[in-house]
């Protein structure tokens, strides 16, 4: 039997044992194993401990024990395993164990050619496929040498936007739905399958749009799409205002999240967090300020900023990213210029050899890609940089200290996607 | 001889071959139903006094029997009405359609799930302790069903009129927690443990600003029953507790709701937390006894927010109870009078309405199902005619209904809160209870307690 | 192990039908690790031998498994007319497990939620725990580091049980046929009732499958437990 | 393309420097030795006229000859995105230090790149297999981790390997035949 692993089996916490412990006779899994005569049972980890972190962690004091979280749980995003030590209901300490939803795509791009790792890398940020493929397509475009025309960047603006609204509305819906809240949720998915659905009439595909190219965007606007995106702009910012009062204004919310998971500027900073849990953090960092990289620059939107750090904090930074989108997609339609959409490339991709690093503002921060050209038809090297990945990586330090009910309520707040994470 | 044998065997096959399905169903059942209706007048007759004499010999015996039996048969309907209720409100809430494919307006639902429940496999995990895992449900519901016993649903329609009615009530109620403990700890699950730890420290914190709270309603009414708490708020809308007792009434509201582990005080089962709380691991019928406890409790916490501050049966307003019908008096007749008059109401209506749906639905409508049509609908006006003038003639069957209003108003709000708010934190809970509840409850015990000795002066 | 007797034939395989490799370039075949899951008794799988499957196929008809008071409950003694009712019960009150692995997941929601609502057919309320579920939705793409949990959480579901394999990546493998940690389909490491193809597939993709699924609950009539079993591939593989 | 930062990068790294700036469309590169990691990104990070205060991402890179290290940073006080390249490590024992020491947000990261690369990091004091399991023996994205091709013509036809059993035969003797070679730029 090879060997099993995870601090997915109870463990004693009757006495101290040593990293990778010995419990006790009396742990239930010895009485378990004598009972059905197997040998299943194997300390936590079933290995020596590989890093001084490790051991550390998989020592446990007096009343202390590990609650397994996932990978199977109702609030975990996906496929995260938070292994929590507990002593009572109060976090001493997390290890995330990531990795139940690695799906090689890096290596899948590097074997792919140009056109293909588009479509690849849209399971990623499953919940916002188009900035994966937008960083994609920038970095192919350094590397080739591309200009994109303006219609096709504000074809890219304008879908963007519409997915970052979505992706928000869904992000208030889980927070509230990991505090228990049910209508919330139900709500955002209204918006957001409004949006999905436009957006399908333009791109073709509800969630994984394999819509940007490199030089353009794969269609042209059409009219279902823009009578859809008329019909939900008349009515957009009553809608998600209405949404967010629903939580803004409810008394238990605010006190769930006020002053929880608080996560300060030099800390964040020192993680590379970016996205609006940066900007709740109080650092105005925003890829399409910071380093504009489409039609950003024309375009007329603030930043906003927050100091708290804290879950309240990174929630009202969503409702106001919200608003700012809308604002975003106004000005989008009003000046949308006339030409094509797609830059004339020939149809076998070959750049010179070369590196190009290009990134974007996510929903979650700043979507990088840095690609490598040795000459041929697809790309040499490929690595996909994901907010969420740096976003999950504070859990470990904004958990312990609070209670097992804030475990959701925080990583929640952080908003993380799996597929972002995993790769 | 062949002949003869063949005719002898030949017959009986030859005659039922010819009759059609209803001459054979009536070949059938017409002899059965005439020896059952033979044998049961005889029983009656030879039986019934004797029988009847032990009966009223013990009387309270029997009363108590056949009240605990009504209670706990009564309760699973409820339960189903009340899931269905969730289900239907809740996703009426959430923009959605909710069910509505089983049963009218999908009001089989609920009952379907029931059933699906309780035919699943049904185990417990490996190191469980089996015993406490499988008593812990039964312990949960039968905690929950024995406090219906002291509910007053009507003038006279109370399983027991206890003198100590309420404190009966807190005490068999606070063996819920007994069955949840139980359960999160004989389920060798840490989800199920934290969650009947938790259900422990809530219920017992939110035990005592809820029995606080009654107290005033106590002193008022000078009494523990809950029968006489109702007859002293009997009259007008005015003489209602609630109007007294508002600090009171919204204490326990607020406790209650905790106390029947309802959303936002649903700490218990959160789903987002721990897994399912203690019934994280189980399965089928023992999880279907909790499915129902739940909702039981549902409705007995209304039952008793309605009993203590919305004065129980007692209409909003004066209403002549038990109007008196001189030119009719139902009890005349006897049961075989009552039962003709039935039997051809029903007979006569179902032909009636029958004639009237297949003149008008036409051929689709084949002479049995317009006669099943007729005769649900000649069922229903039948059942509202005597329900009205049950309504009208009878004080319990007006009490009941306004019981049941009164009731089920505070359920909806329980299902309403559950679609609208937020889970509140562990410590959050406490502190609410031990810093607000509490020192409040007491301050409307002081007060009642004044103002009862000054206007008693 | 999960799939360790298609293990076997596959490493007996590329010598017989394939193009010849170099020895031990590519060789060794997905093993998904079913590391996590055991049988509560393993006496009941497969005469005492730890189950390499985790179906119960060959544990239906075995003695243990007819005479599993545990596992049949009171459905071995009651007719099968009351079968055929309850099967009509179940179809109509199938609870689906809130496990969510990738992108499916969302379009999963999607389906309960309020523009598309499961909810009319019963398909709600999403059970948290796998002792109340009834269907298990496998939601996205199902890796090897993944396989084992996954399996545990089907063993944990009670008797009757069904699978929907939801996307192209849980039918298939789908868009990652190639890569190095993915299970080419779900039926690989566990019985599969209704596959619904598509990446993701729309919400009424998955509501159209949950109906052929509750048509396949009343089809069987109370034989529950003669599911097909992957894997789809050919048994010589 | 900002000339000033090149100007500045050469004052203030010029001993660490391997090879000349490289600039091209809004991206800045250098290229350091993998010892010199450390004193590097701390002048960047500290200097003031520098500030390079958030770290973008941290690559492994196998060109099949080497392996290299590739950080990305952002400073307010330019218009460029600034590369660093740590080259010339060995393929068959890459070590290069941690950058934890700055950045604790490294430190997955660095246990990407060590889950994919095999690249050790010496000073991050959490260096596991992040993605794959505990007991995986392989380093996927390396070069000579070759994917199988379409499942109908892949040996096991469809049925994926997990692992590298071992080297095949080809590349016994020599270990990047078959790879395919970085550019070299």
């Amino acid at each position: 039997m090879p060997p099993r692993r995870g601090a997915d089996r109870p463990t004693s916490t009757r006495e101290k044992p040593q990293a990778g412990g010995q419990p006790s006779t009396d742990d239930p899994r010895i009485i378990l194993d004598r009972q059905i005569g197997a040998d299943l049972f194997e300390p936590i980890p079933p290995y020596p401990p590989r890093t001084e972190r490790e051991g550390e962690f998989y020592t446990l004091a007096d009343g202390e024990m590990f609650l397994n979280v996932g990978p199977h749980h109702p609030a975990t995003h996906g496929v995260l395993r938070l292994v929590v030590k507990l002593s009572g209901e109060q976090i001493v300490d997390v290890d995330p164990v990531l990795g139940y939803l690695h799906r090689g795509v890096e290596k899948i791009c590097e074997n792919s050619d140009y056109y293909h790792v588009i479509d690849q890398v849209d399971p990623l940020e499953y919940i916002s496929s188009l900035f994966q493929e937008w960083a994609a397509v920038l970095s192919f475009e350094k590397l080739m040498d591309v200009t994109v025309p303006r219609r096709a960047e504000y074809i890219r603006v304008l879908s963007g936007e519409l997915l970052r609204i979505a992706s928000h509305t869904l992000y208030m819906g889980f927070l509230a739905l990991d505090l228990g809240g049910l209508t919330p949720i139900l709500y955002g998915f209204i918006e957001r399958d409004e949006i999905v659905e436009m957006l399908a009439a333009l791109t073709g595909a509800r969630m994984l749009f394999n819509y940007f190219r490199i030089g353009g965007v794969n269609g042209d606007l059409n009219h279902e799409f823009m009578s859809r995106l008329g019909d939900w702009m008349s009515r957009a910012a009553r809608q998600t205002e209405a949404s967010a009062g629903l939580l803004n204004e409810n008394e238990i919310f605010v006190r769930r999240t006020r002053g929880v998971g608080i996560l300060d500027r030099a800390t964040a900073l020192r993680f590379g967090v970016t996205g609006g849990n940066l900007r709740a953090a109080g650092v105005p960092f925003d890829v399409r300020r910071a380093h504009p990289y489409s039609v950003y620059p024309e375009l007329d939107f603030n930043v906003p900023t927050r100091t708290e750090g804290d879950s309240l904090a990174r929630y009202l930074i969503r409702v106001d990213e919200v608003r700012e989108s809308i604002k975003i997609i106004d000005q989008c339609l009003h000046n949308m210029p006339d030409g094509p959409v797609m830059a004339r490339l020939p149809r076998l991709l070959r750049p010179h050899p070369g590196r190009a690093w290009g990134a974007c503002e996510g929903p979650r921060g700043m979507m990088g890609v840095y690609s490598i050209s040795d000459g041929s038809d697809g790309p040499f090297r490929f690595r996909i940089h994901d907010p969420s990945f740096i976003n999950m990586e504070t859990v470990p330090t904004l958990l312990p200290g609070n209670l097992l009910a804030d475990t959701m309520a925080i990583v929640a707040s952080l908003d993380p996607v799996m597929g972002g994470i995993d790769k | 001889m062949s002949s003869v044998g063949g005719f002898v065997r030949g017959f009986p096959g030859q005659f039922w071959r010819r009759l059609s399905l209803q001459e054979r169903l009536a070949l059938i059942f017409a002899p059965l139903a005439i020896g059952a209706g033979v044998v049961t007048v005889l029983a009656i007759v030879l039986l019934g006094p004797p029988f009847l004499d032990f009966l009223r010999a013990n009387l309270p015996l029997v009363r108590f029997a056949v009240a605990a039996t009504a209670i706990l048969l009564m309760t699973v309907p409820t339960a189903f009405v009340i899931i269905y209720l969730e289900l239907k409100v809740i996703a009426r809430m959430n923009l959605r359609v909710g069910p509505n494919r089983i049963g009218p307006w999908g009001s089989a639902m609920s009952v379907v799930h029931g059933l699906k429940v309780l035919s699943k496999e049904d185990f417990a995990p490996t190191g469980a302790d089996t015993t406490v895992f499988t008593l812990a449900p039964v312990v949960t519901y039968m905690a929950s069903v024995m406090t219906l016993l002291v509910i007053p649903f009507a003038p006279g329609l109370i399983g027991q009129d206890l003198n100590i009615g309420l404190l009966y009530f807190f005490a068999v109620g606070g063996l819920t927690v007994l069955g949840l403990l139980m359960a999160g700890w004989s389920s060798f699950n840490k989800y199920s443990l934290l969650g009947g730890l938790r259900s422990a420290a809530q219920i017992i914190s939110y035990e005592i600003p809820l029995t606080l709270s009654v107290v005033g309603v106590i002193l008022l009414a000078g009494t523990m029953s809950t029968n006489r708490i109702v007859l002293a708020q009997s009259g007008s809308l005015f003489d209602w507790f609630v109007f007294k007792q508002p600090l009171a009434a919204l204490v326990f509201f607020i406790a209650a709701t905790a106390e029947a582990n309802r959303t936002p005080f649903d700490m218990t089962e959160a789903d987002s937390e721990i897994v399912a709380g203690f019934a994280t691991e189980y399965s089928g019928m023992r999880f279907g006894f909790f499915f129902f406890a739940e909702y039981v409790n549902v409705f007995i916490v209304s039952a008793l927010a309605a009993t203590l501050f919305f004065g129980g049966w007692t209409a909003p307003f004066n209403w002549p109870l038990a109007y008196n019908l001189n030119w009719f008096n139902p009890w005349s007749l006897g049961f075989f009078g009552w039962a003709a008059i039935v039997l051809t109401v029903l007979v006569i209506g179902s032909e009636f309405f029958a004639v009237i749906v297949k003149l008008l639905g036409g051929r689709e409508w084949s002479a049995w199902d317009a006669m099943g049509l007729g005769f649900l609908i000649d069922l229903v006006l039948v059942v509202g005619v005597l329900g009205l003038a049950g309504f009208i003639a009878f004080d319990w069957v007006q009490g009941i209904f306004w019981f049941l209003v009164k009731t089920y108003a505070f359920v909806f709000t329980f299902v309403w809160m559950r679609a609208t708010l937020p889970r509140v934190r562990v410590d959050q809970l406490m502190g609410f209870a031990w810093k607000w509840l509490l020192p409040a409850s007491l301050l409307n015990l002081f007060v009642t307690a004044t103002a009862v000795v000054l206007l008693n002066r | 192990m999960a799939v360790g007797d298609r293990g076997s034939r596959v490493r007996a395989a590329p010598a017989r039908r394939l193009a010849p490799v170099p020895p031990g370039e590519l060789a060794t075949p997905i093993m998904v690790p079913n590391t996590l899951w055991q049988p509560a008794d393993p006496l009941a799988y497969e005469g005492g031998r730890p189950a390499d499957v985790t179906h119960l196929r060959g544990f239906g008809f075995t003695d243990a498994g007819r005479n599993d008071a545990a596992r049949w409950g009171a459905l071995q003694v009651v007719p099968t007319k009351a079968d055929h009712i309850l099967d009509l019960i179940r179809a109509n009150s199938l609870w689906p497990l809130l496990s969510g692995l990738a992108c499916c997941a969302i379009e999963m929601m999607s389906s309960a939620t309020s523009k598309n609502d499961m909810d009319r057919w019963g398909m709600f309320p999403f059970r948290a725990s796998p002792r109340q579920a009834d269907v298990l939705i496998v939601a996205g793409t199902l890796t090897t580091k993944m396989a084992g949990p996954l399996i545990r959480l089907w063993e944990q579901m009670p008797e009757p049980k069904w699978c929907v394999a939801l996307g192209d990546c849980t039918v298939s493998g789908g868009r990652y046929k190639r890569s190095y940690s993915v299970v080419q389909g779900i039926d690989r490491v566990m019985p599969v009732d209704v596959y619904i193809p598509g990446c993701p597939p729309r919400p009424e993709g998955l509501i159209y499958g949950m109906m052929q699924l509750g048509q396949l609950v009343k089809d069987r009539r109370g034989r529950w437990n003669e599911r097909a079993i992957g894997p789809n591939a050919p048994d010589d593989i | 393309m900002d000339r000033t930062l090149e100007t500045r990068l050469e004052a203030r790294l010029a001993d660490h420097l391997r090879g000349p700036v490289y600039q091209r469309h809004d991206e800045t590169e250098i290229r350091i030795e993998a010892g010199s990691v450390p004193e590097v990104l701390r002048i960047l990070h500290d200097a003031v006229d520098l500030r390079f205060e958030i770290l973008a991402d941290l690559a492994g890179v196998d060109t099949g000859e080497v392996m290299q290290v590739v950080y990305h940073l952002w400073s307010p006080l330019t218009s460029d995105w600034l590369r660093i390249i740590a080259d010339g490590l060995s393929r068959d024992d890459p070590r290069v230090p941690s950058a934890t020491f700055l950045w604790i947000g490294a430190e997955w990261l660095e246990r990407e790149a060590y889950d994919m690369f095999g690249i050790v990091f010496e000073g991050n004091r959490d260096l596991r297999r992040i993605f794959m399991p505990p007991d995986y023996t392989s380093f996927p994205l390396r070069k000579d981790f070759l994917l199988p091709d379409d499942a109908a013509r892949s040996p096991g036809a469809g049925v994926r390997h997990v692992e590298r059993a071992c080297a095949p035969a080809a590349l016994a003797d020599d270990p990047t035949a078959g790879v395919r070679r970085a550019p070299a730029s």
